[in-house]
């Protein structure tokens, strides 16, 4: 910590969260490093969505702390974007001016043209270029989710945060953005947390992926995705090892929760 | 606020007469302005319709008005609880209520247990009402005191069979009358000589622009002098501002015709007797004023 | 592609077989006229029928006679000076109500410590405090405009209270992530959020600040539409009285209308009253 | 399973470091209070100052000697008549109102029918009609409770036009989906959807039901406590007239703490104003 | 038709529908028989949402019929439940009480504790028996989603329509949740359409697959899966060729829709 480096993207330490009397989450501790993918996988409920706002500065721990570059986060600031899993787009704004949104706060030095232009070029990357006009309550859920990512990656963040950011949408849909957040991962210097449920998509996606247990979580495996080349002959046994190893644990930690369900029941 | 009565430098006077007065009991001034009688006077007179003493009050105290017309109950009340206000001059000599009541009932004595409207709860009609009933051989108590509001809804109320009898002034008195109610009598013949309605201001005013408002109360009198020598145009005046028919304006100026105050003088023992009245009547528990702190005719025209 | 090979429709299909006819087109254009035309009828029948005194209330056609006389007179410099204590008044209400409200329905303690007053102030009958009207306002326009203001502004911040505390926090949240300040909150969220509740404010502010003009002018005054009603009022005139009071009515209509117009743009993104 | 063997934390964890003080906790009901003493005193200390002349308004003190004076007479049997009109006016405005709104908001031709007629009734000013209320109501205790019923009325319609228009169509969607029925969809979507706008039209009607009251006993009364400031407005006894005024506006700010603790069982689902 | 068997329990016959003048659907027909599990996939937009909403007689179409059960199905009435896929959870109801909606409406018959009781063992089979008090607010979106689950089994529907049911959660969860729906379908007369983007999900548990075209759409392909048991030799490979052929043809439609967005831009 001492050293001369550029801090974590994101730091979090012995973070405890509760709502109300009810602890969440339990003194989580982990870091995540500059250029890292890191993916949040965890039974329901455990907290993942709690999580990621607290990276956002939204939510702020009752104990530990969380730090992005090495400040504690608040809303507004720093180069962050979320993608929310409730898709929060403005029901009083078009599609376009919803992509807009984060750049008209982040890039007030662009003229409302430019900024729509921005706009429509992501729109145009998440296949929605026709419906700019629309209000969201016109689109479909797969649709809306879709413009709920555009508005992130208008803003071409350093920290991408993204909450179950593909759950709607088809398998093709969710294929091509994918391959969005690959070529966003691959500038220089780019952070992404992806909150999923979809062990592939984690695997395929993520250099490291985070299991996190039944509420009050912690983190129950921390996996660092090495995966050789595709077409390598390894590539299937090394997959399978992978995922058999975080779904055992999933298993492990749904279990857990639906027998402690049953016996508060 | 205002700034008080201006004057430019021919002399001319811009007065602000705040008046909760309308009607006959108004004609005077209507007419004098009609008539260009303030204007002669060097007056230039601006009325303001408010909708009582307590407003005529206020704009007197914030400046918002010269001279008042107000009701002279309400002056003294206003009197009882601190304000420096002082009668000037009269509109009327005699109050112009007519006692109207349901066909039959001949007398106050017949009304006994009887709903008796009234404008408001302490207020002057209220007043007169129970030293009507006494005056005509009841006991306060024995009449139904029901407030109605205006004077327009008195009227209504009786017509409508709310309330059994009222004091009206013209010209509702006629519509009471085609309706079928009856007269029953004059109140003044029963209180002559009760100034009705006053010319009201503040004592600073009245020794910082004297002059002015004496020329004013001039012009008021000589007004009245003018409406009772001119029937005819009286009418016609009367007619255009109280937006009534031919007959009611004839009817109401001919009922209120004797009344007009051509000296503008209060009769001392009929402001005694309202000062007696707001005692014994009215809701007040405050020292009333004498006549003395009342009453300042040094405005009147030809007090030295 | 099979999908590009598709034959298109042959007529633009319509939701219901045949389209809607041209009544249930029209109809929000329509519906109101004829109902208004019902009500005349009626109100003119009855009061031919003899269904009340003459004295008291007036038919119709004797409501537009009396408009008539009132054209002749000085009809429309009162309605030029009221309605300028009416424009006054409003932009008072509006102009204040509205980000005090705001301001209320946002930080909790300001909320906590306020709101009592402004509900001791709402329901403080302004008709006792008229003398004080005029001593601080005078005999002039300000004690009107005063009047409309006071009785415009309470359900103007009442409702903004009640609209920003209905705001989805979600998009809350989500403005402030992505970089929203306090201001900016406001504008792109809180505000297009509270628009129905702005909308029924506007609504009831106009309503209270045309009654307000009237007894404003009942106070005190020399001219103005609300002058003329209670001279007219006082002297039995009913047909000419009424027809005073129906000039004020329409013209709030007539205000209501272009509110409802401007909430139709303001509000594109709502879904319609449904059927 | 790693997960049981947790330790427990020590102290149950709290949102903030040593949790909210004691000021923060209790401030919703000492804001308000510290709110009122602070302006009482600035009151009393400009009534002091002589910022203004007694003959038209009163100091704190001399309100509180006028309300010790008014309590000697038939303060509580004027108070149980004006809470009788009052109740009963706000029954009616309630009982038609909230129903008529509803339908309003939800059927599209009597929305469209009807909705420039409501805005026309809601603008007429009422004080111009009293005497045809003095006519059809009398001047009993009818006259009054149309005169609240009116004033408070209107309110409640329009909020529940705008509250209906808003309801989120996914609900009533899934509602009817599983069965709800045209009453069941009042009761179990619309209602609760509508609480909100419901909860600011009982606010609003409440304060203008409190000022039907004094009105309507200003026009026609022999007790009550409208009467009571009346006759002491007329005699300029001013502390004893605020006093009244004051009794009523207490009554009124009780009645919406009333209304909004209501409102907090009612709407235990919304997450409460943001700090 | 005329033979006297029961009716299908949905006819789509030359359906086309659209939102003004946009046609969402053009000219589709099918027949959905009592008992069958009916997964229907397309692209994101293409208008299953339209679709199932007509089945529940919340749309009406512009032309053509939609039958359920031999009549036209009007909203409320028949054995129906829906899974919404925006949830449409009460916000001022419990979570108990929203999963007793249904019944209050379709089971009079009961009292209001039976009913609770029944909401409890339906939210216990979910998982969130301790929370049946809370406010939808407060739950998670998995959590949600299995509550508008627990919503429709609560009223054991004879036909079950699901409109993305597990798409915001958990591998094991969802799991668990198939089962369940497994469970329904094997009783006697149940009816299942599933919407769905996940075509192992499809192919797990549907006896048939429809996929939409992009829109206005069309049905593109019907495929009626018939794989042998888990344990026969021939099952991956079966497997593989549908997945294969139904990917190909939803890549198809997605592409063709993506260029069709490209163009429009
Ligand atoms: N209320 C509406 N008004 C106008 N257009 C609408 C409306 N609702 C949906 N649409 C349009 O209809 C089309 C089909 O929508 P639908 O919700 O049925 O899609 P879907 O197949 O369910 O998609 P997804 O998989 O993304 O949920 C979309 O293109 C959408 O834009
Ligand atoms: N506003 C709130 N009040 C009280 N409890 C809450 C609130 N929001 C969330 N919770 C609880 O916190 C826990 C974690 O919620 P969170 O949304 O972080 O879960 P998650 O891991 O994102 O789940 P999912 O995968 O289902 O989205 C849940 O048990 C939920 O019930
Ligand atoms: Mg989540
Ligand atoms: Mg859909």
């Amino acid at each position: 910590m001492g050293r001369a480096t550029t801090p974590p993207a994101i730091e979090v330490s012995d973070v405890t969260f509760s709502y109300g009397e009810t602890t969440i989450i339990d003194r989580i501790s982990f870091q995540v490093e500059e250029g890292e993918f890191l993916s949040l996988i965890g039974p329901s409920g455990c907290g993942k969505s709690t999580l990621l706002a607290m990276m956002d500065g939204v939510l702020k721990p009752d104990s530990g702390t969380v730090l992005v570059e090495g400040r504690t986060p608040s809303t507004g600031e720093g180069s962050r974007a979320t993608v929310f899993q409730g898709f929060a787009l403005m029901p009083w704004k078009t599609v376009l001016d919803n992509v807009a949104l984060g750049l008209r706060y982040k890039r007030p030095d662009l003229s409302r043209t430019e900024r729509a232009d921005i706009a429509m070029e992501y729109l145009e990357k998440v296949g929605l270029a026709s419906s700019a006009r629309r209000y969201p309550r016109h689109l479909s859920g797969g649709m809306q989710q879709r413009v709920g990512l555009a508005r992130a990656f208008a803003v071409q963040p350093r920290l991408l945060l993204m909450d179950e950011p593909f759950g709607a949408l088809d398998a093709q849909n969710a294929e091509v953005l994918r391959d969005e957040v690959q070529a966003l991962v691959e500038q220089e210097g780019r952070s992404i947390i992806l909150v999923t449920h979809n062990l592939d998509e984690a695997l395929q996606l993520s250099s490291r992926v985070l299991l996190m247990s039944a509420g009050p979580s912690t983190i129950r495996d921390d996996v660092r995705v090495e995966l050789p080349s595709r077409d390598s002959p390894h590539y299937a046994a090394r997959y399978d090892e992978y995922r058999t190893r975080l779904w055992s644990h999933l298993r492990d930690e749904v279990e857990t929760t639906r027998a402690r369900e049953r016996n508060a029941a | 606020g205002g700034s008080g009565i201006t004057s430019d430098e021919n002399g001319r006077a811009s007065v602000r007469l705040a008046s909760s007065i309308t009607g006959s009991s108004f004609l005077a001034v209507t007419a004098g302005i009609d008539q260009g009688i303030f204007d002669k006077h060097q007056v230039d007179l601006k009325v303001v319709k408010i909708k009582s003493t307590a407003e005529a009050t206020a704009a007197l105290a914030s400046g918002d008005a010269d001279i008042a017309a107000a009701l002279t109950e309400g002056v003294i009340a206003a009197n009882a609880n601190g304000a420096k206000l002082k009668i000037v001059g009269n509109l009327m000599t005699q109050d112009q209520h007519i006692l109207y009541a349901d066909a039959g009932v001949k007398s106050v004595a017949d009304l006994k247990g009887k709903k008796f409207g009234v404008v408001g709860p302490g207020s002057g009609t209220e007043m007169l009402a129970k030293a009507l009933a006494v005056e005509e051989g009841l006991k306060e108590t024995d009449l139904v005191y029901v407030p109605t509001g205006a004077a327009s809804t008195q009227l209504t109320s009786l017509v409508s069979g709310q309330i059994d009898a009222a004091g009206l002034v013209p010209p509702y008195d006629s519509t009471a009358a085609e309706r079928g109610k009856v007269e029953v009598l004059r109140y003044r013949d029963v209180f002559p000589d009760i100034t009705p309605q006053v010319f009201t201001t503040t004592s600073s005013l009245i020794s910082a622009h004297s002059p002015e408002l004496k020329r004013f109360m001039a012009a008021y009198t000589e007004s009245a002098a003018w409406v009772k020598a001119h029937p005819s145009e009286a009418v016609a005046i009367l007619q255009k501002d109280a937006r009534i028919s031919a007959e009611a304006a004839k009817a109401a100026y001919e009922f209120a015709e004797p009344d007009y105050s051509t000296t503008g003088e209060v009769s001392i023992a009929g402001l005694r007797r309202w000062i007696e009245m707001s005692k014994k009547y009215g809701n007040t528990d405050k020292r009333l004023p004498t006549v003395d702190e009342l009453y300042d005719p040094s405005l009147l025209p030809g007090s030295p | 592609m099979t999908t590009t090979e598709r034959l298109p429709p042959l007529a633009p299909p319509r939701r219901t077989a045949g389209g809607p006819g041209w009544w249930q087109r029209r109809r929000g254009l329509w519906a109101p006229v004829v109902t208004v035309a019902i009500i005349l009828v009626i109100w003119e029948a009855l009061g031919r029928a003899g269904a009340w005194d003459p004295l008291f209330f007036a038919r119709p056609t004797e409501i537009w006679s009396g408009f008539l006389h009132l054209t002749d007179g000085p009809l429309w410099s009162d309605l030029a000076v009221s309605g300028q204590e009416f424009a006054l008044g409003m932009l008072i209400a509006l102009g204040v109500g509205v980000p005090v409200g705001m301001a209320l329905g946002s930080i909790r303690w300001l909320y906590q410590s306020f709101d009592p007053i402004i509900n001791a102030l709402y329901s403080t009958p302004i008709l006792v405090l008229t003398p004080l009207l005029v001593v601080w306002f005078g005999l002039g326009i300000g004690s009107k405009i005063a009047n409309v203001a006071i009785m415009a502004i309470f359900p103007v911040i009442i409702n903004m209270i009640e609209g920003v505390r209905t705001t989805d926090p979600a998009l809350l949240r989500a403005a402030r992530s992505f970089g929203a300040g306090r201001l900016a909150l406001y504008k792109d969220v809180t505000f297009p959020a509270v628009t129905p509740f702005f909308i029924t404010a506007v609504r009831l502010a106009i309503g209270k600040g045309m009654i307000a003009v009237v007894v404003g002018e009942y106070i005190a005054a020399t001219e103005g539409i609300g002058y003329r009603i209670r001279s007219d009022a006082e002297a039995f005139n009913t047909g000419r009285y009424l027809a005073g009071v129906m000039i004020m009515v329409v013209i709030s209509v007539l205000i209501m209308s272009a509110v409802k117009m401007a909430e139709k743009r303001l509000t594109a993104w709502r879904p319609s009253i449904s059927e």
